[in-house]
């Protein structure tokens, strides 16, 4: 307990005379979490995009004209029912026509020639993001094709399985790219602070000389470590926080358009927890290794 | 107290700077260490502090082989003795108050008392006015004064003190050994490495005399 | 010519015996490259997918039914000479019905019910990506709508307008983070050398005291910096390389469907010149700065 | 050669560490400084260095106002002092050869007499075998005589030495100003600041002695 104290007391007033070395240090640590902050941001907000984009994978089951009400009911429950599905939507032969005509308005004429309404209703089923793409909807579809009152099943299962593919890679890649920021940011801070406290590595060994025990010693330069790492992700949390709030405000329309969410997403609770815990973490154990004594 | 066995040693490049040393001193004894520069005054005040580790031989203080000690014995063993290193080693990022009371501190001393005796002990050697200072605005001889302070203040069983008056002009340096004697006469050991013959017949005690790392003669000083 | 020869003697020398400390420095110093020559090669890629789908705008001029040859072949020319225009291609109404017939098989029926082909022959004419969603565009639109044989001018306007939007905002994004990462990296490099020299700066003074003029004192510090600065920027673009070819080997088929371009693309000469050269000039620069004498 | 005028010092702290200090030292002379600790003897020094610049009155040296130089008459100046600083200022990063070697090298001498010269003066104070050894591997003593090396090397008009036997033994301390008088004897003016009353007698020149900060008396030494 004294120990602690000490330690934190020596380790603040160390840092505050050493000033501008010691900002200059807060700052490199800044730098390295602003970037993996960023980095992190960008990546949870595409990840956004690519839910929402697999969110409307869609199977489309076209029915057969005139059947019966409790048929089509029984296969909308049954739809229902599979754990796959999220969510189940009729569109009657009326509806059909009347999208068909909003989306190829050149193509009014081909409607109103043809005699009668040659849209088929159908089932529009949406499924569950985590599972679009995978091997259950092969076995849904296959299951539906041959029920009664089901004329067709289509699936753009090519599409989708590319874009699952890709979803998972990049999510791969943000994983190794994170993980690589990550070891950057916990290098760069444990290089700086390292390079902070070398210049003071006489001191440890005077220290000893003293015969001071190594709770002394170190813990100052740990806790010191322990700030300045500390510091830097605090700065950075601030930085992209603020980096955010100014993207949200100037981008936020036109990129919400284009990227189909309603809002740009900050870093969650935890992701800032982490950072800020990671810099503790990592400047304290870079303190712990400058202090390392010769002997 | 002090007991060297065949004590020596070698630094990286294979010269002995202490060679087959044996040298014993009693409880209590105020001893002289002299001879010339590069004799290996320095380097015995070093090995029995454990500042470094001989390259052969024993060093046994107070019944304990050092060489025999784990890592939080030789802190302990360190705490018991005052050293006054020749280029005074103080941390340049404490003020003098700060880099006298350190030793008080690591023995866990209260603050109050750390702060009396820090004070009582840079009162000795004239440096009262000082304490905030850092190192490096005090002139040669403070920062020396400093350094002995350090090894003073908190009561040492054993004093090795390196060349403890080289930037002191003669009075303060009387001064200075005047204090070694007084500790001494409480029971302190006391070893002094120094070139200062004037001193040494001053103060008059026994001397030892190093020659190319090897005892050159021991010499009974008059009492 | 003695003095820069002095330097680099000293600086090799001092780099060389400081050892680990010179190897964490470089190590931080190319942590920070690693980071902007990773983004700068994501966003090379990015800019190419963006590029190819801006490629692609196209405008479709929907013609009369029996248009005479020299009418059409008229109107042809008439669009080759458009200085936004990048190509053009003439689709009869045969070829139209196919694509239709292709692009919806499910409506199969619709089409064999129409008595004569609805689809109108149109020229589909593919702008200048830089032009795409551009004014000059709308203008050509307004001029094309009251020709001679044209029927109809449809160009997605909103939807390009969109994407070049958010071309825009991406690059705009881009450039800001390449620029805020670019700072960083400088930052992390001054840093790293400012540390890695401060504890040095004791033998400045010294120097001084004995008179050694500026240059004898300081080149050594530069060309030192200017040594770290360039060795971390270059084990950087080692590094980058690198993971281009573990990328383009694991992750190149995948991604290259995605993104629609053949193949990854590495880092340009020009940006790994300009990445060396950034690295030696922030170093010699930091150099610089902590040499600065405490007088 | 050397006059002040009314010179003053005072550090931060706001006492005067030399007060109006009025001297003058002939060309060719050769002056011990002496007084207690922190009587300003290195203030004096330093400031005759330009390493401090006075807070009031003047330095004069060779007929030029130390206060008027350029950044380059200034380092082009101290080329001309060899300078024995009372912590010798080595530079740990360099070797016993490379620190003495450096003074020369900045006056653009030919490397090979660079090399005979600087061999010739570390062999002068008996360390011409240690070329190759780091400071923190000197003793003391090799340590200060490096320094003295170092000021010696590039046969200065001005040598100025602040304790530069602290740490050495008598016989040796004897050695360094015969060599300080032979170099005197070449035409240098020599300052000596020093402790050692032994030193200064067996010598016999002019003392200068400072007490808190100004003159305390004036002696001509016997010749
Ligand atoms: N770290 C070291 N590496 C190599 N040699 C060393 C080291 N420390 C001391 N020496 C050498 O060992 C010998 C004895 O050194 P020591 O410091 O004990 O001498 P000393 O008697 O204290 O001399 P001084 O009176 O000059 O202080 C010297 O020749 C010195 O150069
Ligand atoms: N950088 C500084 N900042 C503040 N005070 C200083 C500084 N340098 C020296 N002093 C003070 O100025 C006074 C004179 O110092 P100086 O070093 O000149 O003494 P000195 O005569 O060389 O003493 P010594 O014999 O102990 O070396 C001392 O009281 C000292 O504490
Ligand atoms: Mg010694
Ligand atoms: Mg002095």
């Amino acid at each position: 307990m004294t120990a602690l104290g000490y330690a934190f007391a020596e380790a603040w007033t160390s840092i505050r005379r050493a000033g501008r070395s010691a900002a200059v240090s807060i700052g490199t640590i800044a730098v390295a979490f602003i970037t993996l902050g960023g980095f992190l941001m960008a990546s949870v907000n595409v990840q956004r995009v690519l839910d929402r984009w697999l969110e409307s994978a869609e199977v489309s089951v076209y029915l057969v004209d005139e059947l019966p009400d409790e048929v089509r009911t029984a296969l909308e429950l049954h739809l229902r029912q599979q754990p796959i599905v999220a969510a189940v939507e009729f569109v009657s032969k009326e509806k059909a026509l009347a999208r068909f005509e909003a989306d190829f308005p050149e193509l009014q004429d081909v409607a109103t020639a043809v005699p009668q309404n040659p849209f088929p209703a159908a089932f529009e089923v949406r499924l569950r993001p985590e599972e679009a793409g995978g091997p259950d909807v092969d076995e849904l579809t296959a299951g539906l094709s041959g029920r009664d009152g089901v004329a067709d099943v289509r699936y753009d299962r090519r599409w989708l399985t590319r874009l699952t593919n890709v979803v998972r890679t990049a999510q791969l890649a943000a994983a190794v790219i994170a993980g690589v920021l990550m070891l950057g940011a916990g290098f760069t801070v444990a290089a700086v602070v390292r390079l902070s406290l070398h210049a003071r590595r006489g001191e440890i060994d005077i220290m000893q000389l003293v015969g001071a025990p190594f709770s002394y010693i170190r813990g100052p330069f740990i806790v010191e470590g322990l700030l300045l790492g500390g510091a830097g992700a605090i700065v950075a949390v601030a930085v992209v926080a603020l980096a955010y709030t100014a993207a949200a405000r100037w981008l936020g329309p036109d990129l919400a358009g284009f990227i189909g969410v309603a809002q740009l997403q900050f870093l969650g609770l935890r992701e800032a927890v982490v950072m800020v815990g990671g810099g503790f973490g990592v400047g304290a154990a870079a303190g712990t290794v400058a202090s390392r004594s010769a002997r | 107290m002090i007991e060297t066995q065949g004590l020596g040693k070698i630094y990286g490049r294979g010269l002995y700077a202490l060679r087959g040393l044996n040298l014993t001193i009693d409880k209590g004894e105020f001893v002289f260490l002299t001879g010339p520069s590069g004799a290996g005054k320095s380097t015995l005040l070093r090995l029995l502090l454990l500042q470094e580790t001989p390259t052969e031989g024993e060093v046994i203080v107070a019944g304990r082989n050092l060489s025999r000690l784990s890592r939080h014995e030789v802190q302990a063993y360190r705490r018991t003795v005052g050293f006054v290193f020749q280029d005074f080693k103080l941390i340049p990022t404490k003020t003098v108050f700060e880099n006298v009371s350190f030793a008080l501190r690591v023995l866990g001393t209260a603050v109050e008392q750390q702060r009396r005796r820090t004070y009582q002990v840079l009162k000795w050697v004239g440096l009262q006015h000082r304490l905030n200072s850092f190192p490096e605005e005090l002139s040669g001889g403070e920062q020396q004064r400093v350094a002995i302070a350090r090894a003073l203040v908190n009561e040492p069983q054993l004093v090795l003190a390196d060349e403890p008056t080289g930037n002191l002009d003669p009075d303060l340096s009387l001064e200075i050994m005047n204090l070694f004697r007084e500790i001494n006469a409480g029971g302190t050991t006391v070893v002094v490495a120094t070139h200062d013959r004037e001193l040494i017949k001053w103060v008059g005690r026994r001397v030892v005399q190093l020659e190319h790392g090897q005892l050159a003669g021991l010499a009974e000083a008059p009492k």
